[in-house]
């Protein structure tokens, strides 16, 4: 993909990386397991068999979030 | 008791104790409590997965997901909006419709929004959403999210983890006498005495964490809720008698013996 | 839960849940209640035979006495007097010294005589009774009793028959940081979750009739009760949580989404 | 025993008797089963095993008392 | 106490009882319980004039309306529209913009709709209304009610009429604790020791209507509530102490004489 | 209200407050509280005179004495015995026969002794002391204290000192139902909603101290409670209304306008 | 005004008038005192200074209300 | 009165004094004003018109108290 670095905001936080890539290259890269999250860019829920279609840009947010104790 | 299960979106179940999963001293803790409890609905939250340790475990990697019917939260939403939000990831992460749904714009009691529980109630449906909401023990409102579509209305006891049990038992005996969808007490609840209260006035669950999860034996009182909430609902069953004012005595008042001596 | 008997006067029982054998409509809803409810102790009441009928029936030759402890009570009787004379007719009769003292002037609301109570008690200790006395739950009187000798102490939920409850919880509460006996809580509880209160706040056990026996449905009832004792004993040995005036999130905190947009 | 007609106070009523008799007698004039029974005589709780000892007599007070259901 | 008034939209009044119109056995009646209330601020209904007897005189005839701030209700409206509509027609009536809001569509227990409450409080304030909305106890309502540009909040204490106290004390002490209006106790209270009650825990203001309406004294009473609201309210002002679940000696532990003899 | 005075032996008293002179935190405070609070009826305690400085002055030396009944107590007695010798030694002091009885052996809940106080009330009542026994709100001890020539019955509400109010409320209606003495709760009120709801359920007077004395403003708080009391005496004169389960409207249900628009 | 008889629906009810009317003439004919009512016509609140400037036709609604006792 | 030295248990503690004397002496001695207080010897109280006659001996038990706040 692109070879320009992008900075991207990932649950939150500010996070450079080297280029574009796509989400699973991002989950790749984060070490997150995909079987156990739920995914939003830039405010949209991602469904599980898309995300091989999204290809994230400078400036994204992403929200990954998982299952916790709660009441 | 094949004959008295509690049925919700065409779903039946034996059990009418739901519990969470949160603030458990230990995952080990989370699973006996979940397995003493005989629950079949479990609640859990959704939030940002810590992207610095991705692969860390938490108690719900211990629990047997085939065991339960998963019911997310949408607990930390303090809008509509949020809430819907949520919704929609918690949908995606648990590949299931049923959410228990919490706006609640208030840390301090924690108490839920009228007005933002029905907007998203009346989104949630209509995006196919099984909506068990979270709301204040006012009958009008139950009605109204009854109306919107949703499966169950969860009136609250008492603040959510408060364990002062049901103040609110006058309305919330109110929302059961107009309900046609199941009504289950959520939050508040401190012991099975609650519990048992709740069901023997016709609730048709209770919802407990916080009384099993800091209960110094979490376990022993996730079995002592379980016990409570059968009584209470048998007692509903089997019929209590009435309050009255005066005593009436259980022994006999005729044919008292008498020490009488000779005439 | 071997391990967590009831003893009295050096007897253990499994159970905490006694049974009264009156005002049931029919022998057979007595027997069936008593094997539902678990009970292991049973009053009884003493009456004159009716002479123009002996061989009359009562609910009393249904029951298969190997299976319980025989409590023998005074009711009917207004001054210590007729209780002692009562009580003697009782050993004769059961062949066994425990006694359920009951010393009631008051037609109306059936309360105990205090004063009755205590010299009855004192007669009755010294010629070898294990005397269970009914006492307005007064925290000095029950310490006179135990003192006198008494096997336990029955302080009052509310007037006998009333289905009202324990509205001398707070009193209830005094005596059994107090007690050196077992405390059971007697007279007017009228559903499980009064039962599990009382044990909740640490009673030994508690004794029921009406709630039972005038319920729709007596041996559903009982065993309502049987597991609501259950519920109440297991929630004291578990440690419940504190009461808190504020709410306490079960859900964490921290980690909550938000839907942000791109920035 | 004695030939002459009493009464005694059963269970707080009159009941005439063609004489005197045994506490034994009175239960089998009366058809009473006297294991399900305790008796006191004149106020006094008769002991099961003392009951061929006892004589009624003109005047006397006899209760007769069995278990039934209480609370 | 001049330094201690009660203070809505801009208006001060010396005291904190307000009373409805509605219920009295006779006009007479009304017009003594009012005297004798001390109150400044007057409820009344809208209705359709009897057009076959439009001269027909009625309770409110009587009363000397120079004395009083009256505040119409909406008594009777089911939805927003109908409480806007009856609102506009109160105030045509009336010359005064002060509004008691109700939108109630239940029959049964008379409680208040939470959404129609707040949409119509959102239009009667544009209209330039001093909106004073019953709603039910809820913290989260009051709360928006509040932002929406209502002069008060009027949370009830149990069913209109019912005379069943405060049971939403509770609820009541959280949306004190939190309301930047006054909040006033409205619709339930059955004696001046709820009104004393709802006070002391900082409530601004009670509203009595059936309590005193339909006392066997009308008049009598309405003094006993004006008494039980100054109570109330000093006693709030005056702190009163913490509630201690031990005992504290009102008389000196030391010094107790003793009955000593000679040594 | 010359026409509703309280008799207490044959004296009629205007006040049905009775206020303690303990635990005050000045003696100016203690003189303004009694001021305030329109008490007729003042209590004192007993205690040893301090040789080492017997010119020290108390509360007590500046309050007005023409102007109350004194009521001496027998506080810190934990005998009859030592109560009856207390109760001479205040006779001698006082020139009064009128003794507050208390014999309380328990330290921590200060709950009386039943036993005790009737015995030492049968002595006193001989030596012809005016007798006002402070007790468990147990209605078959207050017949008994009656019968042996007690002035009126003293219940408590709560433990002394306390301030939760009448935990025992049930009991003291029980009370009241049977007594033909003043029945006067004494001990655990904590704000005058609790002493008008003593009297509106037809206590005939209070007593209360440390919620006047421990208050932020005794004055203020005991004014308070002297309005209180006449709120909840006339509450009880006027005749309450029912409870009741549902509501009942207040305004007309009839007559109920309409938007209708053109036919 | 108009000859033809009219209708209208006085707080619900129908009634028959010979003839179109002004609101002060409605008043009139009905007794009633304007001092202690407020009006609306059609859903429509008439401010107390414009009944003068209303004409009822046909089919009119309205609607005449008073203050009552209530809480 | 009598010259040997006593000691008297005066509010619970031992107190000497020089010889026997009478209760108005021991007030007097004390400083108490008798107006305010009651008093018992040896567990019987004494009226207030009769100090005069009590004469204190060695080892009698003196109870002075007076009234204090309480409830």
């Amino acid at each position: 993909m692109n070879a320009g670095a992008i900075t991207l905001t990932l649950n939150g936080k500010a996070r450079a990386l080297p280029g574009e890539l796509t989400l699973p290259e991002l989950l790749t890269t984060l070490g997150v397991d995909r079987r156990l999250i739920a995914i939003a860019v830039n405010g949209e829920i991602v469904a599980r068999d898309r995300y091989e279609s999204v290809a994230l840009r400078d400036g994204d947010s992403v929200e990954v979030v998982r299952m916790v104790g709660g009441g | 008791m094949a004959d008295d299960e509690l049925t919700i979106a065409s779903k039946s179940f034996g059990s009418r104790l739901m519990v969470g999963t949160g603030k458990y001293g230990s995952p080990e803790a989370c699973v006996a409590a979940l397995d003493a409890s005989g629950a079949e609905i479990v609640t859990v939250a959704i939030r940002r997965l810590d992207l610095d340790n991705p692969q860390a475990r938490t108690e719900l990697d211990y629990i047997d997901w085939q065991r339960y019917t998963i019911l997310p939260n949408t607990a930390g939403c303090k809008t509509a909006e949020e809430a819907v939000f949520t919704a929609r990831l918690a949908r995606e992460l648990t590949g299931s419709s049923w959410l228990k749904l919490e706006v609640i714009p208030d840390p301090r009691y924690l108490l839920p929004d009228p007005i933002g529980t029905l907007q998203a109630a009346e989104t949630l449906v209509k995006e196919g959403f099984v909506v068990l909401p979270y709301i204040h023990a006012d009958p009008v409102l139950a009605r109204h999210l009854e109306e919107a579509g949703c499966a169950t209305v969860m009136p609250l006891g008492s603040p959510i983890g408060s364990g002062r049990g049901i103040f609110t038992l006058e309305e919330v005996q109110i929302i059961i006498e107009n309900a046609g969808v199941p009504v289950i007490v959520d939050a508040g609840l401190g012991a099975p005495s609650d519990a048992a209260l709740a069901l023997e006035v016709g609730a048709d669950a209770v919802l407990v964490n916080s009384a099993i999860a800091r209960a110094k034996d979490p376990a022993l009182m996730a079995e002592s809720f379980r016990l409570g909430v059968e009584a209470g609902r048998k007692a509903f069953r089997a019929g209590r008698i009435e309050r009255k004012t005066e005593a009436s005595a259980t022994s006999p008042v005729e044919g008292i013996t008498s020490m009488s001596t000779r005439g």
